[in-house]
């Protein structure tokens, strides 16, 4: 089986193999000796490459992967050959520009709304202040396009996953009808 | 001065998360019983396994727990505690708690309410400590802040630039940056409406803008003998949106010639006020390396365990002794400053996307331990993290000879750390120990604003992509993790269930 | 005296447990890289995961890994490392690992071959101290172990009652009590023999028996600028079975003079064998308090922590540094005796069942914390604890003003240890810790030998049936816990078995 | 449903009613409330009588209950109402005194015998040495009896669970034939 994933700002294809010589993990066909061995139940892993020890923690986060080393946690999502043939056979998610939803990662409240259905909005752009906890935290446009509804109001209490806004593609030239 | 001893013989411990542990600890340490108040969410905390005995207050909600006075006299009237510490946060500085606790003939661990009433108020504080011979930061009361003329008038007499502030704020709400008397007069009337929706009173005052201030705050204990005592200085400049994130003791710009007149200012704050138990004066120190009084914090702090290394004292001890009418241990002369220490407050948090708070359940926790590191968490392993309650989850706290070993042994404890399950601040905290100005020493409140996580390098790809492979191939893809129910059920229910499921 | 310097970039550490991450803590602490090496059972240990680098050296047997010189030198040469720290046990205390270490062109982090030698064979070392003036216990070798008459006279020359040891022995092994002349020639023959067994050598020696003594040990470091200081006493008489359990530091017994006195004693110890890095020479104090040189251990010792928190030192970083060609950090002066410190080794094992060792997995371990609590354990969540090795889980060591508090203290941090999975001996420490003859100071080796759990009182009936019964609904009868594999299978692995049960 | 559990040297009658106050343990027919959590996955627990605090960890060893509390371990059996009326039918565990297996309990190397088959042996009589570790420890006899059978011998490895002697009753009037 063959692996995507996109990391440090390339996309890899990544294959394992198992020999006597234990497993291999090929990354853009180069292999590396890797062992890999998890706690028992802890949701800790050791790793080592080439001698080099790197302990960490793993979980998932709706579909990504979240990989905690002792200085940084990296999240990413890796797509197998049979989800990247099924994408492009449908164009799912991969390449897509379609309408985006902006959801609140955590429980909180709306405090103010800071765009209106319609607006043009650049990347990162304040969308609205949401607050958690004590904190205000502005939730921002991911990318370029145009706010085609909002669905909460201020003062509105929102649970995680909550749909907030729902974006439209960036003003262009009206979609080719298939 | 004499004074009628109050052997305390049972603790109730009015909070929860690590500061309850701390407080356990203490009495423990002391031969002294403890006594744990929960709320729904809490039910198989540290706090409340690691006391003698746990009572519930209700359910998750603060104000229907832990902000509860009337519960909590329940709870101490149930398991005849003799005392009540209220640890920091909650109702540490309610002077009305004190007023309930001391009604119900229970000692309070803590300041006289006269002195919490006379420093809660910020205006009322800057007064009395001014009384005193303190400096203050250069400010004004507003007399009317519905008179636009004395408004302009008043910020001309303060100077460019200042802050508005709430009177009885705290953490930054209701605060206004003012470039110059253009400004001033509307921001005062958004500050004093802001501040009534927040704080249920409006009054505002104005405050010199000290630029790229570091925060640095002094000890203090005073006792009913008569004895009062600074026990050095933390520096607390590493912070992010107002929050203290690193503090180290001593601070690297304090010198013995400095550090004599801040605890002699720090002495005086607390003698004005009529101070008893331990307290922390702030100031804020400008690049002049003047000092300027900001506010008196009537409790413990989180981050006095630094202070307990390098002097060799136990704050907590301290305030159960001074409650129980003893003189402070030592009198006016602490142990001699010897080393230095650091404290990293390890947070629920996701520092690359604005410091949300994060969730969760913790996998094994692994706290770091050997030779100089101090550990002060209430994590467990199976605990659910939840948004109730400050996303504070473990302060690590080293000691060394000296600064840069501090900082060396500091990062070694956090590398060994680890808090499966969750997204915390370490990498961000790791960040900050790697920063060349905190390396000098040469830093102020504006270090911690800016430190994006550095990009991948590309000898961390393969070790990434092979941990993301072994994780993605072991939990297959449909199988997504089952929403778990936030209190943990009895077993007597599971296995009640199991019955009838037959 | 003009050393060259040799400094260190990366140390292996040849050992595993709870002295491995004490090194490769140091070394971090220092900003010194480290290599771990592994036997299969300790894939997943902490050293392992703790260290920059690892390296697997074989199958869980000692002799096929951790004992296997070979097999570590390879590994230093896998890896780089220039430099390599034994820990104690295993290879710890074997001149020819040093000599091996040293001929790969390595800096070995310990004593010279050459003292370890003199200090080795136990008739050697008596010799060698008693050379330097050292009192030794009363006792002589046995020229002619063969020729009875022989025998007898040299044990009447001794005086009874005198104990025959073997001279390559440890542990208790090969060791007879002989009350009189009648005994002596057929212990002396069993002992030898014994001795052939265990040591491939059966000389032996006579010594008088010291009755109910008290182990008191000094440390000592020596470099090779000629300093060498002694950095007192290590109490060590709480001994179950010649395995110690408590120790503490400053001795209730000794005072300023008789420390000085064995102080001065261990550093003509460490010099008569011309002995650098650290040590440890072992005293038996009789109950007229004479203290006699018992024997040298050429390693850090299990119990150094008590010593690093009283004196504020840290020795396995002055172990570092001395192999580094530095001097001592603190020249032959050290810093003031603090406080009281005592250590507990909290160990897997049945003490109401005669020690025997107790097997398992970990469920989620619960570590103390806090102030004045020091943690040096290798444990964690999920961890296999087999026979394949010793079997100390964790040393809880704890520091306080003084020697009552130190103790409540202690009794604090084991009540918040939590091991769930394995029977462990914090119940027996903590009837040690309640002892009247620990409390009073005044006990001897005699202590441990008889400390029955006290039987089950009536009110706590209703929490243990409780308790037994929540378990009991909880888990059918029919589910017997399964039997889990002892090495635990790569996340790959278990994919792929996966996979083919499709 | 009923309990039974010796403890503190007597036998116990235990029950459990959950009524809208609670859980109570019946202990004799005194009624006692208790609270117990389970701390999720770890092992531990909570427990709460009477405002106490009890934290412990629990597990089960070959069908008894260990519980370790912070300053003692209890090992327990309990037996319920229907597997006591199933025992006592059979003549199973409880009263009867039929022949005993002493088994090893955990691995290790037989070192000495110290009786022979045919022995009669007292109540804590040693029977053989075992090494496990670096350690020699005693298996005594846990009751008075007769050694009916050595299954080892010196030198032998052993398992845990392996069986090393069967023990038969004492000396005593031949047992009447049903």
């Amino acid at each position: 089986m063959k692996y995507y994933v996109e990391i440090a700002g390339r996309e890899r294809l990544v294959e394992i193999q198992t020999g006597k010589e234990g497993l291999q993990v090929l990354v853009d066909g180069t292999p590396h000796p890797v062992d890999i061995a998890e706690v028992r139940g802890a949701g800790l892993y050791s790793l080592l490459v080439d001698g080099h020890s790197h302990a960490y923690a793993a979980r998932f986060d709706n579909g990504d992967a979240v990989l905690s080393f002792h200085d940084r946690e990296v999240q990413l999502r890796i797509e197998d050959e049979r989800t990247r043939l099924a994408h492009e056979a449908t164009g799912g998610p991969r390449g897509g520009s379609g309408p985006a939803q902006v959801k609140s990662v955590m429980p909180g409240v709306v405090k103010e709304l800071r765009v209106a259905e319609g607006d043009a909005v650049r990347e990162g752009q304040p969308l609205l202040n949401r607050e958690a906890m004590k904190m205000e935290n502005e939730i921002r446009a991911t990318h370029e396009g145009v706010v085609e509804r909002i669905h909460v109001e201020p003062g509105a209490a929102v649970d995680k996953g909550a749909l907030l806004v729902t974006m439209g593609a960036a003003e262009a030239p009206a979609p080719a009808t298939a | 001065m004499t004074v009628a001893p109050r052997p305390i013989r049972k603790i109730l411990v009015a909070n929860r998360g690590e500061i309850a542990l701390r407080v356990i600890r203490a009495a423990h340490d002391m031969g002294i019983r403890t006594v744990a108040v929960y709320s729904d969410a809490d039910r198989t905390a540290l706090h409340v396994r690691g006391a003698y005995e746990a009572y519930r207050l209700g359910p998750p909600e603060p104000a229907a727990s832990y902000l509860s006075i009337e519960k909590i006299l329940d709870a101490c009237k149930a398991s005849g505690a003799d005392a009540v510490h209220p640890g920091y946060g909650f109702l540490a500085e309610n002077a009305a708690f004190v007023e309930a606790v001391e009604a119900a003939g229970l000692v309070f661990i803590g300041p006289p309410a006269a002195a919490m009433h006379a420093m809660g108020d910020k205006i009322s504080a800057r007064a009395t400590v001014s009384a005193g011979g303190v400096p203050v930061v250069p400010g004004a009361t507003l007399e009317d802040a519905s008179n636009p003329a004395l408004v302009v008038e008043t910020a001309k007499g303060v100077g460019f630039p200042l802050l508005v502030k709430a009177a009885f704020g705290g953490g930054g709400k209701g605060m206004r940056l003012v470039n110059g008397p253009g400004e001033v007069v509307e921001a005062v009337q958004r500050a004093s409406s802001e501040a009534v929706t927040a704080f249920g009173d409006g009054t505002v005052y104005l405050e010199r803008f000290i630029e790229k201030p570091r925060h640095i705050e002094i000890q203090i204990l005073a006792d009913e003998h008569g004895n009062a005592v600074a026990v050095g200085e933390r520096e607390c400049s590493v912070q992010r949106r107002h929050q203290k994130v690193v503090e180290e003791s001593p601070s690297p710009i304090v010198d013995a010639d400095l550090r004599a007149r801040m605890e002699e200012a720090a002495v005086q704050a607390a003698r004005a006020c009529g101070y008893t138990s331990a307290g922390t004066v702030e100031f804020l120190v400008g690049a002049d390396r003047e000092f300027h009084f900001l506010e008196m914090n009537t409790r413990i702090q989180v981050e006095h365990p630094i202070t307990e290394l390098c002097y060799g004292v136990d704050l907590v001890r301290e305030q159960i002794r001074i409650a129980e009418g003893l003189p402070i241990s030592f009198g006016e002369t602490h142990p001699p400053l010897r080393g230095h220490a650091i404290e990293a407050r390890i947070c629920a948090e996701d520092a690359d996307r604005g410091f949300l708070p994060s969730t969760g359940t913790l996998g094994a926790v692994q706290l770091p331990g050997g030779p100089g590191v101090r550990c002060d968490g209430h994590v467990f392993a199976g605990q659910e993290i939840t948004l109730y309650y400050d996303n504070l989850l473990l302060k690590v706290i080293v000691y060394a000879e000296d600064r840069p070993s501090a900082i060396h042994r500091l990062k070694r404890a956090l590398y060994e750390t680890r808090l499966p399950g969750l997204t915390t601040n370490i990498p961000f905290v790791l960040r900050v120990l790697d920063d060349e100005r905190f390396l000098s020493g040469d830093y102020d409140t504006s270090l911690a604003e800016d430190l994006p996580a550095p990009p991948l390098d590309e000898n961390d790809v393969v070790p990434v992509v092979a941990a993301a492979l072994a994780l993605h191939r072991r939990v297959p893809k449909a199988v997504v993790p089952a929403a778990r129910p936030t209190v943990a059920l009895s077993p007597w229910v599971q296995a009640d269930r199991g019955w009838m499921s037959r």
